[in-house]
């Protein structure tokens, strides 16, 4: 009666104006409706991609979360993850990866040859292929893509694959349906690097290219008032975008690939990829039943176990991740531009000695990282490269077990020794104490801090925890250089060795505890440089493995990365998706296209 | 009838103006003014009391302020013993500070309520007589209380814990404190009841024969300037209409706005 | 009150020309830019990086960088975001309305609880109901909104009965009009109340107070004597007087709102304004930073002018000061 | 002028506080929010002695332990002893009758009482093998109940000291702009408006990092405490020039003036002791607002950093999805903490004001 009455009140004086706005404005905003797309459906190319998989059904819609947001579908700008998954849904490229078996397999180019010197590859088109919108694919749109990347008025990362040795690849039409790439330098990864180059349609782009407004086109703004611009050569187009809140993808009708019973992939009608805010709120979604599928972190298996059963899902143990973390220091031995080291040069002095930072990887209690950070849900790791890259990594490695004693006894031969109190003291008198730094947004880094900082008490070591900012960081890391040690993971696609160049190699801007230099700093430095360089221009796999194999060696022996653990990788999924073929990296569901759900 | 002798002229007031800027429009730029006093000249002479009499809002208090440099002077001069005063610096001002005091309208809000009595009356003592020790200016602040007709025991209390007239009379100690010559005195006793105002004019004008002072009494009774003043000044809307001694205002007012308040006074028939 | 207005208004282009200064240099101290997070990825060339820092205008110094904006902003142009390489104008729309709808909504919410629970706690002064109504309203006060944001969304996590976070739900492309409308109202809900709970507080309070004043006001005895009915006298007579000075509060409150959100946003993934900030700010993107906070600032003095007028136009007897 | 304000101030605000003291105690809610307060404070000077252990100490093999149940046996207090029977679930049993003694007043990890005494006596312990978790632990097995206890410190002062801050800049510069007026006022005034108008919360965030990368996370609570106090002056300045600019025209304002009195006595003399009460009430009432803004910012991860710890950042990290979920308890206690704090900083600057108002009415 009193509420009746007092919103009487305020009607009666005619203010009930104010209320009908936002009522209005909600109205609005649920009617405005998503364009209506109007597909020419083409037959089934003449070469398509048979999929050797079980043939599965029709229809479905694939829920999925992302923590980032989307900020371009244009191949040419994309840097980040969240852009480049969607435009992985959107464009093709002459070569595709399988996961599962590590290896290139054909795209776009239904085969290739490569020539007797190993610089020419001659790459097969499949005829009959169309994109979304109806209009014929074609070796032009290759050569216009690659003449876009290549371009200096647009500025681009694929440019940076592309180029190999300092010098670009070039480009042959041999006809319609055949192309010819010419690498500069015999180069290893030439195949899967050409993998992730999408390939653009010329038909809808040469006027922006021309006019050099390219990198404008296919902007989130197109994607959010324009989708139908957005031609696609993938299994999805574009069906809708709404920033913050969702991506629609619906599948592609023209899509050049089919099962072993002819129809034509893929089988989901539709994915939706819902925004939010963090990684939390992504398995917090999924475990509500709400998205599909979802990487699942160690710490939170268990609790997003317990409704498996009513939201009808499975996790999926993949076993160690390919993402790593690990501690350095900074080996700098560089000035600012105040002419003041870097680093104080007693501590650079510690920092620069194999024997300490051996000790040090002794003092740490792995196993305990794992227990307590990870829920026992991970594996100490030794080499540089994970367990997971199963066809890389070397488990031969020199290994560092927790053992306090050993780590002692390796400080004090070094010529450090410990006072009364158990403090640590280098031969000049300084106490050993040290800052270490890293992201405060990553809490299992933050956790994995305060356990090395316990850790290395016990060693009679002082660490100073920094919590940062990610960007305060980055600079720190890679500019002014003032810093003592730092905390960070790394993680690896594909694992193939070429893209850790820039991490192994003394020039390398990766390089973290000593990046960039001129010339290698130490003998065991320039032969990482030298077998880094072994391995990139070979096409022997057995070869490369040794060469690689090598590297981890040192970097075992010499510590400049101080390795902790590898997470476990986590998967989660509803029960009723199929032909999921989960590899031991990368993302669980990579061959979407053959992805069929068993409810409608 | 008196004309007044130049030399024994304490203090003259030539021209004065005082006006307040007003803010109006939308950048609010100084378009108008108040004339709060515009263009007063009067004398007051040594020992004697200039009765101020006019209506609220009528420019007097303002007229009080300017000459303790509490009210900015836009024209005119004022002279204390024949020197410009207006525009000193406070520096140079500083002296005139002992030589004139004031009496404040409101005897509650007049004295801070966090000081004791002996803080309050002390006040001007620590300004002017920085050399005295404690002892010494305790003694005059006793001396002070019992000029006033209080007791020296009142002397570490709070002024809540006065009458009106009790207070009143705290303020005359303090503004006797530093023996001033010149006393303006700015409607002491319109706020108190009026058995308390006549004990107040009384104490005020057996101060004035002890101690050799000079009044500028403003007010905005009649009754009340009639009985102290010597001479008598009337405003209005910052203008002074009248002067004259206050026997002749009394007697035959010239100005209409004069007999208005005249008219307005409660006189108690003589029969 | 046109003047008024407009003098009102002009205040805004020193605050805003301040403001802008003031976040602007403040985003200069902080280490780092748009394009440091890049830095760290592996396959991007440094000349990529060079001639990305030349593309935003990161190489020229930082003055020129400021007026360059400045002189875009005047002729109505607030640039492009880095993150979403769109205009930042087409960015803030839908945010503000999501801001303002939610604003809106817990204003609501907050005065049909608030009003009639401050007028019974009024009339039955000093009764249980008052006393636990006071409690409670100390209580709600007391909790930090982000607090009462995660225990919503735990509520909601355990339940099922309400959306977690968000503006709609992942299906709303295929939904019908009316479900749609459904959809973004159950989304509504919650942050609502998470908001909308602090103000009822106050505004009970607000409420009470201005009752039991004119409870006791001199047109009460006057219909009493005439023995007008108690129920009539409360609702036709008090009410409305106890009303009016809050109608006034409404533009302040939109106003505290507008800012005051900015948490729960974050907290329940609503994709307001105060989230877009936010974000922005952590990936110092600058544009977006510096229009946002210029938004938010405009809206905050249009909330106070609201505020104002309401109070002129309601009470007759309050004039626009001349000295304010 | 310390004598001065020694002599006329300093005593009367001590006379009135204990009036008001006094007052307060005789009220049950005041009273109750007093000795609440004064349990809290208490508990966060004395937080070495009262928490059994440090913030950092861990136990890698009882991460997410639940809180540890206490009974009664042979004659004096046991605590429960705990099996991890899932490390990867966080779960944990009780076996029957497995349980050892609590010592009161043992020895335990060496600190300095009141940050002077070397001591190592604590509250309660148990045996070095075992662990007391009053309300459980986190990740890496470090007791939320002494992290709490600690953390009270930063939350709990954090208020006190930026409050200090606020009224005296407030104080400065809203006296001063009051009490000269013109000019200087009309500038502070813009300034003052200008920091108001700004969305606080933006202009603090903003401020956080631009002014991080100077401090570590040593520093950082100096730097919240900095950046709270100059976003929190301006409207306590704004408030403080009106009142001042009230008792500016005031008699016994003017009468000083009449005198000769320099401007900075009277500022100090006549304007400051007739704030003091209203500084009081407006201290005590804001200092919620204060604790908030920690919490806020540390829940937002911009506020003090690990290993430290605050209210704000154990609420921030209870978020964290696994604590969330796994247990929810854990996240109650510090936002309880903070929920107490506030509620008992707002009864009792309301009653402080029923307290003084009247008086400074008459």
């Amino acid at each position: 009666m009193l509420l009746l009455y007092s919103t009487l009140q305020i009607f009666k004086k005619g203010k009930w104006a104010l209320y009908l706005l936002p009522v209005l404005w909600l109205y609005l905003a649920s009617c405005s409706k998503p364009p209506i797309r109007h597909f020419i459906q083409r037959a089934i190319p003449e070469d398509s991609h048979i999929i050797s998989h079980n043939p599965g059904k029709r229809g479905g819609i694939l829920i999925q979360s992302e923590a980032g947001e989307l900020a371009t579908l244009n191949p040419l700008v994309a840097s980040d993850a969240s852009s480049s998954s969607a435009i992985g849904l959107l464009l093709s490229s002459l070569t595709s990866y399988d996961w599962v078996k590590s290896e290139v397999i054909p795209g776009l180019a239904k085969s290739w040859d490569v020539s007797e010197d190993q610089k020419t590859f001659t790459f097969h088109l499949r005829k009959g292929v169309f994109w979304s919108d109806g209009e014929p694919f074609s070796a032009d749109d290759i050569i216009f893509s690659y003449q876009c990347y290549y371009d200096d008025r647009f500025p681009n990362r694929t440019k940076f694959f592309l180029t190999i040795d300092g010098k670009p690849c070039k480009i042959k039409k041999i006809d319609d349906y055949t192309v010819n790439i010419i690498s500069p330098e015999v180069y290893a990864p030439f195949l899967s690097f050409v993998a992730g180059i999408s390939i653009l349609p010329k038909h809808k782009l040469k006027n922006a290219y021309k006019e050099g407004t390219l990198l404008k086109e296919w902007s989130i703004s197109t994607a959010k008032n324009n989708p139908e611009k957005i031609v696609s050569l993938g299994p999805f187009v574009l069906h809708s975008y709404r920033p913050g809140e969702r991506i629609v993808y619906a599948r592609n009708p023209n899509y050049y690939a089919i099962d072993r019973g002819g129809t034509r992939l893929p089988y989901i009608d539709y994915i939706i990829d819902k925004m939010v805010s963090d990684m939390n709120a992504m398995t917090v979604v999924f475990a509500q039943g709400q998205t599909d599928t979802e990487t699942i972190r160690p710490g939170d298996v268990a609790w997003v176990k317990r409704s498996a059963q009513t939201h009808d899902f499975k996790i999926i143990d993949r076993g160690p991740s390919s993402s790593r973390t690990f501690i350095w220091f900074n080996m700098n031995p560089g000035n600012n531009s105040d002419g003041k080291p870097y680093v104080d040069p007693h501590k650079s002095k510690w920092f620069n000695n194999k024997t300490f930072r051996q000790a040090i990887s002794h003092g740490i209690n792995r196993k305990g990282i794992v227990e307590g950070v990870l829920f026992g849900r991970g594996v100490p790791q030794h080499s540089s490269v994970s367990v997971a890259n199963k066809k890389w990594h070397n488990p031969n490695v020199k290994r560092y077990d927790f053992n306090t004693k050993k780590a002692r006894d390796l400080l004090i031969g070094a010529g450090f020794y410990y006072n009364d109190r158990n403090e640590l003291f280098d031969s000049d008198n300084n106490r050993i104490s040290f800052k270490l730094q890293t992201n405060k947004e990553n809490d299992t880094r933050t956790e994995m801090a305060t356990i090395f900082k316990e850790n290395m008490h016990m060693l009679g070591i002082e660490v100073i925890l920094q919590f940062i900012d990610f960007n305060t960081l980055v600079v720190k890391i890679s500019d002014t250089f003032d810093y003592d040690a730092s905390l960070l993971g790394l993680t690896s696609g594909t694992g193939e060795p070429a893209s850790g160049m820039d991490v192994y190699s003394s020039g390398g801007r990766m390089h973290m505890w000593y990046p960039q230099q001129k010339t290698p700093a130490t003998n065991w430095e320039a032969r990482i440089d030298e077998l880094m360089q072994l391995q990139l221009t070979t096409l022997d796999i057995e070869q490369r493995r040794e060469y690689y194999f090598e590297v981890q060696e040192i970097m075992a022996e010499q510590q400049p990365f101080i390795h902790l653990v590898t997470p476990n990788l986590y998967s989660g999924i509803k029960n009723k998706w199929q032909n999921v073929n989960a590899p031991s990296l990368g993302g669980l569901i990579w061959n979407i296209d053959e992805i069929w759900s068993l409810k409608k | 009838m008196t004309e007044i002798i130049p030399k024994n002229t304490l203090l003259e007031v030539r021209n004065l103006k005082v006006h307040f800027p007003v803010l109006t429009g939308i950048f609010r730029r100084k378009n108008d003014f108040i004339r709060a006093v515009d263009d007063v000249s009067f004398k007051v002479d040594r020992g004697s009391t200039v009765g101020l009499v006019g209506e609220s809002g009528s420019g007097k208090t303002t007229i009080g302020r300017s000459l303790v440099k509490l009210a900015p002077v836009t024209e005119g001069s004022i002279l204390y013993e024949n020197e410009d005063i207006t525009q000193m610096s406070t520096k140079s001002f500083f002296p005139y500070r002992k030589k004139i005091q004031m009496i404040f309208q409101d005897p509650y809000n007049s004295l801070n309520p966090r000081l004791t009595v002996y803080q309050i009356i002390s006040e001007p003592l620590e300004i002017h007589f920085i050399e005295w020790d404690k002892t010494r200016k305790r003694k005059r602040v006793e001396e002070l209380l019992q000029k006033v007709g209080l007791e020296s025991k009142h002397i570490d209390r709070y002024p809540h814990e006065f009458s009106g007239g009790q207070r009143q009379r705290i303020g005359i100690a303090r503004a006797l404190a530093v023996e001033p010559e010149f006393i303006i005195c700015d409607e002491p006793v319109s706020s108190l009841d009026v058995s308390v105002q006549a004990q107040i004019i009384n104490l005020l004008q057996d101060l004035q024969e002890e101690l050799a002072l000079t009044y500028l009494f403003i007010a905005h009774d009649l009754a009340v300037i009639e009985h102290i003043s010597d001479y008598v000044l009337v405003m209005t809307k910052g203008k002074i209409v009248e002067q004259a001694t206050a026997e002749s205002i009394y007697q035959s007012p010239q100005n209409n706005y004069t007999k208005s308040l005249l008219a307005a006074v409660p006189h108690l028939s003589t029969k | 009150m046109i003047p008024f207005i407009f003098r009102r208004l002009f205040t805004l282009v020193p605050l805003l020309f301040g403001i802008t200064l003031l976040v602007f240099f403040l985003m200069s101290l902080a280490p780092g830019d748009f394009l440091t997070p890049i830095k760290q990825q592996r396959d991007i060339s440094e000349e990529y990086i060079i001639e990305l820092e030349k593309q935003f205008g990161l190489d020229k110094p930082l003055y020129q960088q400021y007026f360059l904006w400045l002189k875009s902003v005047l002729t109505l142009d607030f640039g492009y975001s880095w993150t979403y390489k769109v205009p930042v104008t087409e960015l803030l729309g839908n945010r503000i309305l999501a801001t303002f709808l939610l604003s809106f909504t817990s204003i609501t919410f907050a005065w049909v609880i608030a009003i009639p629970m401050g007028v019974l706690a009024a009339i039955y002064q000093n009764s249980i109901f008052d006393r636990l109504s006071a409690s409670l309203a100390y209580a709600a006060l007391s909790i930090p909104e982000f607090f009462l944001a995660i225990v919503a969304i735990y509520v909601a996590a355990q339940t099922g009965w309400f959306p977690i976070g968000g503006f709609t739900s992942i299906d709303y492309e295929f939904m019908s009009k009316s479900s749609r409308l459904i959809d973004i109202v159950s989304h509504l809900i919650l942050p609502t109340i998470v908001i909308g709970i602090g103000s009822i507080a106050s505004i009970m309070r607000i409420m009470r107070a201005n009752f039991i004043d004119a409870i006791r006001a001199e047109f009460v005895i006057t219909a009493r004597a005439k023995g007008v009915q108690e129920g009539i006298i409360m609702f036709k007579h008090v009410l409305r007087n106890a009303i009016n000075p809050l109608i006034s509060s409404f533009g302040f409150a939109l106003s505290a709102l507008l800012s005051g959100s900015l948490l729960v946003e974050i907290v329940m993934n609503y994709p307001g304004l105060g989230q877009l900030i936010y974000q922005s700010l952590l990936r110092e993107d600058q544009f977006v930073v510096l229009a946002a906070i210029m938004m938010s600032c405009t809206l905050l003095v249009i909330g106070n002018l609201i505020a104002d007028i309401i109070l002129a136009w309601s009470d007759p007897r309050i004039r626009f000061e001349r000295d304010t | 002028m310390h004598g001065l304000i020694h002599e006329s101030g300093l005593s009367e605000i001590l006379k009135m506080k204990q009036n008001i003291l006094k007052q307060l105690l005789n009220r049950p809610l005041g009273f109750t929010c007093i000795i609440i307060l004064a349990i809290f404070y208490l508990c966060a000077i004395f937080a070495p002695f009262i928490a059994p252990y440090t913030t950092s100490e861990q136990n890698l093999k009882k991460s997410y332990h639940p809180p540890t149940g206490i009974i009664w046996k042979e004659g004096r207090l046991h605590v429960k002893i705990y099996k991890n029977i899932d490390p990867t679930a966080a779960k944990y049993e009780y076996s029957f009758g497995n349980s050892v003694p609590i010592h009161f007043f043992a020895k335990g990890y060496p600190y300095k009482f009141l940050g002077l005494i070397p001591s190592d006596r604590h509250l309660f312990q148990v045996d070095r093998d075992n662990k007391i978790y009053l309300l459980g632990s986190d990740s890496t097995g470090r007791d939320t109940f002494s992290r709490l206890v600690y953390g009270s410190r930063i939350s709990l002062s954090i208020g006190l000291i930026a409050i200090s801050i606020t009224m005296i800049m407030g104080f400065i510069v809203g006296g001063l702009s009051g009490y000269y007026g013109g000019k200087l006022d009309f500038f502070t005034m813009r300034i003052v408006e200008f920091l108001m108008a700004i969305p606080g919360l933006y202009l603090l965030l903003a401020l956080r990092s631009a002014l991080a990368p100077y401090f570590d996370s040593a520093q950082m609570f100096f730097l919240i405490v900095i950046i709270l106090a100059s976003i929190g002056w301006a409207g306590t300045a704004r408030i403080i020039r009106g009142m001042s600019l009230s008792i500016r025209s005031r008699q016994f304002v003017l009468a000083a003036e009449s005198m000769g009195q320099s401007s900075i006595i009277i500022l100090f003399k006549h304007i400051l002791p007739n704030l003091t009460s209203y500084l009081l009430v407006a201290a005590t009432l804001s200092i919620p607002g204060y604790i908030l803004g920690e919490a806020a910012l540390s829940f937002l991860g911009l506020g003090i950093q690990e290993p430290s710890a605050s209210w704000g950042l154990m609420l921030s990290q209870a978020q964290n999805m696994k604590v969330f979920m796994l247990n929810f308890w854990w996240l109650l206690t510090p936002g309880l903490a903070i929920f107490i704090t506030v509620i008992a900083f707002n009864v009792l600057g309301d009653i402080l004001r029923d307290i003084i108002d009247p008086k400074m009415k008459a």
